[in-house]
């Protein structure tokens, strides 16, 4: 393997692999799978991206209309939530903190408490949507058809972008629960620790979006 | 494949039989296996699309209904386009020949995430059989762009074809990422980075456009999907959508998807020049940077498609003036490659006529393509079988030229085996002659008013169709004789050696084919990748 | 005339001009320069080569002056750009409506529609276009004249030209739309001044036919059949009546089925009536751009919907009608007449006189 | 593998770092509500953008260690973000001239 055992550590320097010989087993480049993530990112944010693009044409074209949609949302639930990200956004962040000083048993509480606000986000937002169900503001429902124009886009964008993001949060909280297998397995280590730090980075990521969505939705009416 | 070790020089193992059987290669990490595994998919996908191809031209050989219906006519184009683009163009070099040679050419082992590349193939064959699936359930009839609002509206099954662009979308973004991160970590330490040889940089830049751009054109054909199943009008006017703005994001996407395609094309072109004149590449820098700058600006030029679809006026000037921009770097290319030609030591060997065909053609797109970005000029010929020819000449005569020339480049490296040169010369030959005689004709028809997309003509266009699918049949003849010429040699080709062109890149150092382990120690950089005089020097000073 | 079409055509072909010789001479010089090289340094000729990295001051010349020839090749697009996005005020507009896959072309006098075009020569044409809200992109292409511009459902986009000679023209849809895209042809008549007054008479004539009561209380004449009834209800009532009459697309919006509580009545030539003025207070607008027998049409339509207990009009009530209305003569249509031309023809008649 | 070690574990930040940089992100959010019931018209969405952008810069710069990274993570950032905003800033060209 000292061929492309080449890997440039964060000094430039080749780091010797770990299994000579073994030319299927990549060496370990946390730094190298940082930015494969990272790049992963990137897509996700374009991904994201291209709706609200759309998001920022239609408010172009409907305005006002956007706002009087805007209000049918609480803003009471969507503010409750941002909270609950935020914070669990905290507790993902202290939980690879903890993993570096190698507490793992600090760590895995953490996780814990970084899925129940995932499921706790998840709950508010399936009261929300279930809200606008039982008044019948769902695509395709005879009361969606006879809103204006801009407020039907408005609705349409909402439940797109909120569903998306709503399955960004269930695949980050799977994600989670598995690198907590993982720590638990002593797989994911102090010296190994860079898989839980790729699942920490998705989770943040789904915190921006949110970040971006809550005023975008909720506060412009 | 493993029939390759009967001839005696060459090498007793190789990547391609140390190991053996189906299951050694469907679970293969290698990348250089993967490379050939994706050699194999695209070149059948590119015969069927070329069949598909044929087909329109032969039923476009008189005006009137020749053996297809409007409809039956209309799916055949669309799978041309969707499979020539997404199974065979945007893949092309980069999955094949960057696999094979980017790892090889920065001195490392593999690429950063084997395993994600192995992925990415297994995303690619899903695109390809959910696309083949669309196929047997009777097609799509909405030509490769699928606008909105008749994609929304047409009978045809539309959620099979979506989901394959979309996995095939997925596929370029992990080998683009995988690309980006492991020219980033895995250059050998002493390659710094304009050491790099320039088809890595042209490797470099196109992973970056799929990186970004791809993910915009995947949501939004996902957009689509949702609007025909769920009922949600993103882009439905009825429910206050905008029809436009799918044209925005798909091409935000699927014009700097045109870059994807011509820039590994390019950085192909920049290999093979210097190699037969044997002289360094005149003005390196420039045309590493080129990549970059075509890459960047080509993101921004986006609209020019659009240039009749009722956007601003004021967007139009914009994107026309960007578009006139990306024009620069892709001059300083072609005039670089020029400049290395002068007073160098030339042998005209297939790969350099293949380079030499690309100039002429690609020049002859590229110079078409003033037409489009010229707002007056784009409002006649837009939509019209100009374009056809134009987008031709860019994609298939650059592109699928080098992809070509690059099997004829580097052909001797994966196989370890020589092709034969003169049908060489005749596969060549033929391609050229059929390619013009089939696509000029397209360009006076379209000056003269043939609207794109039609599946009859009036009879005033008849003499040109009629030369266009003369000359398809020649351009056939050719691909065939080339396809041919590599099979055989394939089988019993003579050993090439290790350097069979006299190149002085890192991959001349390995032998041909490599072994799966193809650096044994971490290759030190002694010259350039085209550092020709090298060995005159070092016996200079020795 | 400050602008004139032709200026489009020739500024677009001049542009083109431009576009192909500058790229002609540098295409044909590179290639010659490729195949000078290919010979002089050849192997045979040259065995060794030089060692050449590259040079500054070339590099910079190839990069400023393509640079140039680009922003001098963009300038003449959008010269005839210029020209093409900016009708004069004068020009006669003529309304497009793009659908699968037919044209109609609407003209400004009394509601004529066609499916070819027919303009007079020497006048410019301003094309406004347009798709119906549930059909697909179309694209209108006239190569003749250079000028070409997509149909956006729920959207007007606009183009204009004008013929400098009478003759006939391709039109095309040049953005794919399915099935018949490829037979989505129409033809651009352009005809003198004369031959399109005495077109336009002709049209105007057929579609303002003196109405008489006994063809217009009777849903099966011929005059009725010929308007069309179900396709004019379908454009201008479904959306608010629903396709089945039903009523409810928008608040207050009538039901046609029951017949209480009618505001103006709901005899056949009450709904004529209310068409013709619309009902005050209400969205219910009225649609004087229906000819009267469109009216008849969509009324006896209108009435279809609820075949039990609706009060009949006499032959007498309708005759009196037609009398009140003015319906048994050809109204006078006013003509659309750009006002330099009515200049020199009241410049022509003083002229004479 | 004591250089694989170094080259994981960067900086470790104090646990409160992290807690303030959620207090900063909870006031902000505090922020962006009340300024949403202030009659602005469309400078509201202005504001909340801005706002939120803060927010994201923060939890990029602080949760996701960018901060802590080597400069390429920061240009490939850069690239992302400036691709995103240059395809939007484009797009208004069409829209804001309709």
């Amino acid at each position: 393997m000292s061929g492309s055992a080449a890997i440039p550590d964060d000094a430039g320097h080749p780091v010797p692999d770990a299994h000579p010989g073994h030319h299927d087993i990549m060496p370990y480049d946390p730094v190298g799978a940082r930015m494969g993530m990272w790049l992963f990112l990137l897509t996700e944010l374009l991904l994201f991206g291209a709706m609200f693009i759309a998001f920022c044409m239609y408010y172009i074209q409907h305005g006002w209309r956007f706002s009087l949609g805007s209000q049918e949302l609480s803003t009471a639930m969507g503010g409750a939530n941002t909270l609950v990200l935020l914070t669990s956004s905290l507790t993902m962040a202290l939980a690879i903190a903890a993993m570096q000083r190698r507490n793992t048993r600090l760590s895995q509480q953490l996780m814990n408490a970084t899925i129940v606000c995932a499921v706790g986000f998840l709950v508010v937002k399936a009261f929300e949507w279930g809200g606008k169900f039982a008044h019948g503001l769902y695509p395709t429902s005879d009361h969606m058809a006879e809103l204006s124009q801009g407020e039907q886009i408005f609705y349409s964008l909402y439940f797109v972008m909120t569903g998306f993001h709503a399955l960004h949060v269930i695949i980050g909280g799977v994600l989670i629960l598995w690198v907590k297998r993982r720590v638990t397995k002593g797989l994911v280590t102090t010296d190994r620790l860079v898989m839980m730090e790729n699942v920490g980075l998705y989770w943040h990521l789904v915190d921006l979006v949110w970040i971006f969505l809550f005023p975008l939705f909720y506060l412009i009416g | 494949m493993s029939s390759a070790d009967t001839a005696p020089a060459l090498p007793k193992l190789s990547y391609l039989n140390e190991q053996k059987g189906l299951k050694s290669w469907l679970t293969t990490v290698d990348h250089k296996r993967i490379g050939i595994m994706y050699l194999v998919m695209i070149l059948i996908f590119f015969v069927v699309a070329m069949l598909l191809g044929l087909a329109m031209r032969l039923e476009l050989l008189h005006s009137g209904k020749q053996f297809m219906e409007g409809t039956t006519y209309n799916t055949v184009m669309t799978l041309h386009g969707v499979i020539m683009i997404f199974l065979f163009i945007i893949p092309g070099i980069p999955a094949v020949f960057g696999n094979f040679f980017l790892p090889i050419m920065i001195g490392a082992n593999d690429v950063l995430f084997p395993r994600l590349n192995l992925a990415s193939w297994y995303f690619y064959m899903a695109g390809a059989v959910l696309a083949l699936i669309s196929v047997a359930l009777g097609g799509v009839d909405t030509g490769w762009t699928f606008y909105v609002p008749y994609s929304g509206a047409t009978d045809a099954n539309l959620l099979i074809p979506l989901l394959a662009a979309f996995l095939l979308g997925w596929s370029s973004i992990l080998t683009g990422i995988n690309f980006v991160a492991t020219v980033h970590r895995l250059r050998t330490p002493s390659m710094g980075w304009f050491d790099m040889p320039l088809f890595v940089w042209g490797l470099y830049a196109t992973a970056w456009i799929a990186i970004i751009a791809t993910p915009v054109v995947g949501i939004t054909l996902v957009l689509v999907l949702i609007e025909r199943f769920m009922g949600i009008g993103i882009f439905d006017a009825a429910k206050g959508g905008d029809p436009i703005l799918f044209q925005h994001l798909f091409w935000i996407y699927s014009h700097p998807a045109v870059y994807v395609m011509v820039l590994p094309a390019m950085g192909v072109v920049s290999e093979i020049i210097p190699v037969f004149s044997r002289k360094r590449i005149f003005g390196y820098k420039f045309i590493a940077i080129s990549s970059l700058l075509i890459a960047g600006i080509g993101s921004l030029v986006w609209a020019h498609h659009m240039n009749t679809s009722g956007m601003a006026n004021w967007g139009r000037v914009l994107f026309s003036f960007l578009t006139f921009l990306v024009s620069v770097p892709s001059a300083v290319k072609v005039f670089n490659w020029l400049a290395t030609l002068y007073k160098g030591s030339i042998k005209v060997d297939p790969p350099l006529l293949f380079a030499f065909a690309f100039l002429f053609l690609f020049s002859i797109g590229g110079f078409t393509g003033l037409t489009h970005a010229s707002l007056s000029t784009d409002i006649h010929i837009h939509d019209t079988s100009y374009v056809v020819a134009h987008f031709h000449y860019t994609m298939f005569g650059g592109v699928g030229t080098m992809f070509f020339g690059a099997m004829y480049f580097w052909f001797p490296k994966m196989f370890g085996r020589m092709y034969k040169r003169s049908t060489a010369f005749v596969g060549i030959t033929l391609f050229f002659i059929g390619f013009n005689c089939l696509y000029i004709p397209l360009f006076l028809a379209g000056l003269n008013g043939m609207p794109r997309r039609y599946a009859d003509y009036l009879p005033e266009y008849a003499s040109y169709h009629a030369w266009s699918t003369v000359g398809s049949w020649i351009l056939a003849a050719g691909i065939l004789t080339m396809c041919v010429n590599l099979l055989q040699g394939v089988r019993k080709g003579k050993p090439a050696g290790p350097n069979p062109w006299g190149g002085s890149t890192l991959d001349c150092d390995v032998p041909s084919p490599p072994p799966t382990h193809q650096f044994e120690h971490v290759p030190e950089m002694t010259h350039g990748p085209y550092d020709y005089h090298h060995h005159t020097t070092e016996e200079v000073t020795a | 005339m400050l602008l004139a079409s032709r200026d489009i055509v020739q500024k677009t072909d001049e542009a083109w001009y431009w576009l192909a010789g500058i790229s002609g001479v540098l295409f044909v010089g590179i290639m010659a320069t490729l195949v000078y090289f290919v010979f002089k340094y050849s192997r045979k000729r040259h065995p060794q080569a030089a060692d050449i990295h590259g040079n500054l001051k070339l590099e910079v010349t190839w990069i400023i002056l393509p640079t140039i020839i680009s922003v001098f090749l963009f300038y003449k697009g959008y010269e005839g750009f210029l020209l093409m996005r900016n009708p004069p005020e004068n020009a006669y507009e003529i309304d497009v409506e793009a659908r699968q896959w037919a044209w109609t072309f609407r003209y400004p006098e009394g509601g004529v529609t066609s499916s070819e075009l027919y303009v007079p020569v020497n006048r410019p044409i301003k094309l406004n276009l347009t798709t119906p809200i549930d059909d697909v992109l179309h694209s209108l292409y006239i190569p003749a004249f250079r000028v070409k511009e997509d149909c956006v459902p729920g959207m007007w986009t606009y183009m204009w030209f004008e013929g400098d000679k009478v003759g006939t023209h391709n039109i095309f849809c040049a953005e794919f739309c399915g099935q018949d895209h490829a037979k989505m042809l129409s033809l651009l008549h352009v005809l003198s001044q004369d031959d399109y007054n005495e077109w336009l008479d002709k049209k105007i004539a057929d579609r303002f036919k003196p109405v008489e009561a006994a063809g217009a209380m009777n849903p099966d004449s011929d005059e009725i059949n010929a308007c069309d009834a179900p396709r004019l209800y379908k454009t201008y009532c479904a959306s608010c009546h629903g396709a089945d009459g039903q009523g409810g697309m928008v608040e207050g919006a009538r039901d046609f089925r029951k017949l209480e509580k009618w505001k103006q009545g709901t005899s056949i030539l009450d709904i004529f009536k209310t068409l013709t003025k619309g009902v005050d207070g209400t969205q219910m607008r009225a649609f004087p751009n229906l000819s009267p027998w469109d009216r008849f049409a969509v009324a006896h339509y209108v009435a279809s919907f609820a075949q039990k207990g609706r009060t009949d009009s006499t032959l007498e009530d309708c005759a009196q009608l037609i009398a009140e209305y003015k319906l048994d003569k050809p109204p006078v249509v006013e003509r659309v007449f750009p006002i330099d031309a009515a200049m020199e023809e009241m410049a022509a008649e003083a002229a004479n006189r | 593998m004591d250089s694989t070690h170094s080259a994981d574990s960067h900086h470790l930040i104090p646990y409160r770092a992290y807690v303030a940089v959620w207090l900063a992100l909870v006031s902000l959010t505090g922020v962006t509500v009340g300024v949403s019931y202030l009659d602005l018209k469309h400078a509201a969405i202005l504001v909340a953008v801005v706002i939120a952008t803060v927010k994201c810069v923060l939890v990029i710069l602080y949760f996701m260690h960018i901060r802590y990274e080597r400069p390429v993570f920061t240009w490939i950032l850069v690239t992302g973000f400036g691709s995103f905003g240059i395809f939007l800033l484009l797009t208004f060209a069409d829209y804001f001239y309709r």
